[in-house]
């Protein structure tokens, strides 16, 4: 069996480096490595992500941050700026468009021409590769908060080369979390071989002195994941970075809309993640935490969105998450304006600040039980897992979604299974329906099925893919879970 | 009932991997006694219409959600004439453009670019299926829900 | 010691009736006691209010009701309906004017006339003595839901004669929740016997076999009350009411903005109003209670208060309230448009319907110890008040209030002590900070102390009036504790 | 200091109950070095100029929250003439209107009824009470915060 889960050596990377850079014209402007770690160098500490990340959760903060990105380089940095004074926002982002995000950047210059004539953005995200390492050292430059790239690439070497060697001091992403639900085609090995270099990229700013954040994508498909899947997810993501030399990492989570669930899920997150990092003989690095308001789909009404978005900030806060993404009003329709951004991010600001510190529920017996069942669920997809690699997270990953012991509901990749299917119980926890091949022990199953009975019951009806679908437009009809009229 | 199981080519148009609505359309389509090739996410115009000659669908069901539906959707009708599906009933729905926009605006842009018909997200699925109905020309009703 | 909580007689409630009716000319159109009988019998069930609080309790619901009310009658009208529909809500309020809640019903008959004039209202409620019984009938008649009359009116007699009989079905305030917040001068023992009269009414509604649903007001000032006063207040309120024969009683609390307080406060409440209506013979009532989103100084941003809002609605449903009464987007800034308050009630719908079923620290210790706290603070309260009245409930809120035994925190009355000092402790609880002379136990006053001790520490700064100042503000300005910059 | 002791008169005009903004700004204005004259809530026309004449206040600050300011406050700046308070300064402040309306719109209305200054609920205090020490012509700088 090869091994994959290893340090990639200097020689090949800079071998591949090569390539990488070539592969568009901008790619020649960050040839030197050294410039961009002098940039990264010469950052205000307070404009350093993996810094901010660190504080939070010293201090028992949780930080705010948006999604944004359009098409033009000024249009971003004025967007990024609105957000940060009339959003309040602690954190920024970059959010690239999707045709970067699928290295067409033939299509993102097109978009980008497009926009300059329309004189607004037709892009869905800032094309980064396309503008190039001054625009993005500009974007950097003209805001005063730490700044990460996101996006959901599944080849994102060159997106990463041009936008860390312009200063942006964190990077979403992982082989499997930006592949799975990103992408229909793109093998895994593949995928996740072009993020060991993406994390060998952020190992070698490390070697150098510069601490890059990384942040595996925990939501996936936002559609009614159960915890236990995104959580071996990130685990794995994050051994994998660790291994390349990564050493601030952020593993995320994406809010189911039972406040238990939710709250047990980002406990079981911090301790798995902790226990199995250090299993594997990893101590220094600094773990923190990321809460997704909810990802799937969202109430066209926007005070409906308002009351959604609260119950992700409160859960955020409850769950003492150290970052919380946040959801706009406009999330049902489209790209939100400045405006609406910054106002989805006041109504979290103002539910963060009231409940920091706030206590609900820590003490609950029903919480741990919650905590211990996706603690275990997760180890049996991650023992599994690395069964099957033989001991290497990297081939047991990709032999993992082959076999389907990993399975991501809802994903567009033909690689991924597809035949594992969650559906809510009868107080809205998201529970395992049909495990597909997921290597469940047989006590987890009747446990999930148990609670499943119980919705059954209550509406008189049985399990079927019509309460499956019925649930994924709950929360946008109004309801959490999808129950008949 | 299997006169009326018309074939219609479903898809995710671009470079968009919202997979989802995709996969809930296919079923409810199918349940409605539609015969439904889905293409699934990320696919080129091209190969919509290869799969709507190779099948003989008469209609073909466009999703945009991410965004770039603007850029994506234009020409398609065109194209499809060019190679030779002058009757083909084009259908697209989603999140159409970038950002919030006004629905009658949406739908103008839409109609204009060729579509016969266009949805937005919060669509009512059995008022589609009913209009495709009616755009086949299909006499019987469809399957019950 | 003259005994104040009997029931009044039949002779004397017609007698005082016909006096009642005669203060203002409208009056005379209810002389007929079994007119407004009929009428209330005639409604559907649909549109009972009782009923309706009963059934949710049953099934476990929180039913939404907003605050409104207009100048004129067609406007209130379409405004209701407006809340109906748009809205979504499940209870529908009348909220009458303030001049009317003084009976001065001259100015608002002006205010009606300069509303017309102008075509908006320039009233802050409904003047529903000055437009009369059939004006009154209209409303209710024109809505398809229950109809409560919502007000803060220390001598409310002519105003329930009026509303009752043209069948609004619940009637909101007590002797002492509507007038040591709403006014200055009116004396308790006057203002308490006008609201046993009320009770009265209902209590031969009653006898007629027609249940109208009473409703103290919990949340008093609004601002800061520490939960063991306003209970204390809704008891004795409840107790007097429950003595002229009204059976159907909805007790009240106003969010404080600490999740586990709201929710201690709510379990508290049901279980201690339970236990003193019982042990003062009560058997045949029904108890239910509502949940007043936050009462004091609202965020002038939009975005903010609609967390604001939200918190309250999921606190709401997390404390199993019966019923919420939901505040708007623009409460800092004046009385709402329709479209404002619906939005207040949309997103208050969507929490709620998520949160509905879900239990979130129902098992813990820490509430439970928070319960009990309440409690055996509102036993003190009460317990000295019936020794105040010699057993007499009504004689003994007077004396209580009169000794500040019971002190409410800045009301406007001269017949409440205001030397009671709440602010909040380091977890953003609600403790008393100066008792005055309410008559805690020295554990209870060690506990508070305590605890805000705890937050001097963590501000480095002493326990002060600039603190409770702070506190006041701080919901406003984004926090929920005051804290220094 | 007790130069600048400069007495004001403060109250919550009409049927007004809104009690803590009240004690608030009782206690803050005192604290800067006015000597404060509280009415406290619910207060008529009359008894304003009453305080005002029995105590040689100099300014007198109202309040109103809850709506009917536009009534209540009506007509009286000639009231106060009409009593002999020519020189008087008049404040007023709180949600002056019913309903949420513009800034611009409610200053303006307040002002033309003869109101010197308009704050509106979010107001900073300490502007407030700086303006009133320019517009008492008190030339010491107030006490501190
Ligand atoms: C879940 C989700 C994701 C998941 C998708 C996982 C997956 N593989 O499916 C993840 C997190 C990966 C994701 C990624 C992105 N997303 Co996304 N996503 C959503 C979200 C929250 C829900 C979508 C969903 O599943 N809805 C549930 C299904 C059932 O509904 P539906 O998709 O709308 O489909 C129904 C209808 O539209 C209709 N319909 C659709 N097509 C057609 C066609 C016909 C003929 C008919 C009759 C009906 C019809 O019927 C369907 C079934 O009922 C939406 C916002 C929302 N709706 O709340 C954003 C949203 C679609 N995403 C958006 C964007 C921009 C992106 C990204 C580019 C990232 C970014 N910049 O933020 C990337 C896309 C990358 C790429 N290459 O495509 C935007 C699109 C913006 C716009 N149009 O202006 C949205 C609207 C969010 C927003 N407001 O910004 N997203
Ligand atoms: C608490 C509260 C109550 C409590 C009051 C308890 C009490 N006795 O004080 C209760 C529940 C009893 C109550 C009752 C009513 N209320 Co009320 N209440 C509020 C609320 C939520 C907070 C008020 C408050 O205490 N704020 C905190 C203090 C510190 O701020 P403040 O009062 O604004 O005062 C500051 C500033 O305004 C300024 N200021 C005020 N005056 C002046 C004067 C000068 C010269 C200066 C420089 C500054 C200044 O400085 C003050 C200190 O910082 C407000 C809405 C809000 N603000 O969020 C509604 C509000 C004031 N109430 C309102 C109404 C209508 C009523 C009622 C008529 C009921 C109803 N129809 O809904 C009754 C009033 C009955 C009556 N007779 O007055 C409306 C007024 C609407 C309007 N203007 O269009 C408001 C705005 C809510 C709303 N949006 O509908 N209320």
């Amino acid at each position: 069996m090869v091994k994959a889960n290893v340090k990639i050596s200097r020689d090949e990377f800079f071998r591949v480096r090569g390539e990488v850079l070539a592969t568009w014209p901008t790619g020649a402007a960050v040839a030197s490595l050294d410039e961009g770690i002098r940039r990264q160098q010469a950052l205000p500490a307070h404009k350093q992500f993996a810094r901010a990340m660190s504080e939070a959760r010293r201090k028992g903060q949780t930080l705010l941050q948006p999604r944004a990105g359009v098409a033009l380089v000024e249009d971003h940095v004025r967007l990024l700026n609105y957000l940060a004074t009339e959003g309040e926002a602690d954190l920024l982002p970059t959010t690239i468009d999707a045709y970067t995000r699928q290295n067409r950047y033939d299509e993102a210059a097109n978009g980008i021409k497009r926009s300059e004539e329309a004189g607004t953005s037709l892009l869905n995200g800032f094309p980064a590769v396309n503008h190039g390492l001054d625009a993005c050292r500009r974007v950097v430059e003209s805001v005063d908060k730490p700044v990460q790239v996101r996006h959901g690439t599944p080849d994102a070497r060159l997106l990463a080369e041009i936008t860390l060697s312009a200063g942006f001091s964190s990077y979403e992403g992982g082989g499997i979390s930006y592949n799975i639900p990103y992408t229909k085609r793109v093998p895994l090995a593949k995928s996740i071989r072009d993020w060991q270099y993406v994390d060998r990229l952020v190992g070698l700013y490390g070697e150098a002195g510069v601490t890059i954040n990384r942040e595996p994508f925990g939501p996936l498909t936002g559609t009614l994941v159960p915890p236990c899947i995104s959580h071996a997810v990130g685990i794995i993501e994050g051994l994998l970075a660790l291994e390349q030399g990564v050493r601030s990492l952020t593993l995320g989570y994406g809010q189911t809309g039972n406040m238990m669930q939710d709250v047990a899920a980002m406990i079981s997150l911090r301790e798995l993640a902790d226990d199995y990092f250090r299993r594997d003989g990893h101590e220094d690095f600094e773990l923190t935490t990321v809460f997704h308001q909810w990802m799937g789909g969202f109430p066209e009404d926007e005070s409906k969105a308002f009351a959604v978005i609260s119950l992700g900030a409160a859960v955020a806060v409850l769950s003492r998450a150290d970052k919380v993404i946040v959801k706009t009003p406009h999330e049902a329709m489209g790209i939100p304006t400045k405006e609406a951004n910054a106002r989805g991010l006041r109504a979290t600001r103002q539910m963060v600040n009231m409940l920091t510190g706030q206590k609900m529920g820590d003490d609950s017996a029903a919480l741990r039980r919650e905590v211990d069942m996706i603690k275990a669920e997760v180890r049996c997809l991650l023992e599994k897992t690395r069964e099957l690699g033989g001991g290497d997270w990297a081939v047991g990953a990709a032999a993992a979604f082959e076999s389907g012991v990993l399975d991501v509901p809802f994903a567009p990749s033909i690689y991924n299974r597809g035949r594992l299917l969650p559906v809510r119980d009868d107080e809205g926890f998201v529970r395992i329906y049909q495990p597909g091949n997921a290597p469940f022990t047989p006590e987890i199953l009747a446990y999930h099925a148990a609670r499943l009975a119980e919705r059954s019951r209550t509406e008189g009806r049985s399990l079927s893919f019509q309460m499956v679908t019925d649930d994924i437009y709950a929360i946008s009809k109004g309801k959490l879970i999808g129950r008949p009229m | 009932m299997d006169k009326k199981r018309a074939t219609i080519v479903l898809g995710v148009i671009g470079s968009d991997c919202h997979s989802v609505g995709n996969k809930i359309l296919e079923l409810y389509f199918a349940k409605r006694g539609f015969h439904v090739v889905n293409l699934g996410v990320m696919v080129p115009q091209d190969e919509f219409i290869d799969a709507a000659i190779e099948t003989g669908a008469r209609a073909i069901l466009v999703s945009s959600l991410y965004g770039h539906g603007e850029i994506d959707c234009a020409g398609f009708r065109e194209r499809c004439v060019e190679r030779g599906l002058e009757k083909v009933v084009l259908y697209v729905g989603g999140n159409l453009v970038v950002g919030k926009t006004e629905p009658e605006i949406i739908v103008d842009k839409f109609r204009k670019m060729g579509y016969d018909r266009v949805f937005l997200p919060g669509c009512n699925l059995g008022e589609a299926a009913e209009l495709l109905r009616q755009d086949l020309g299909i006499t019987e009703p469809l399957d019950p829900e």
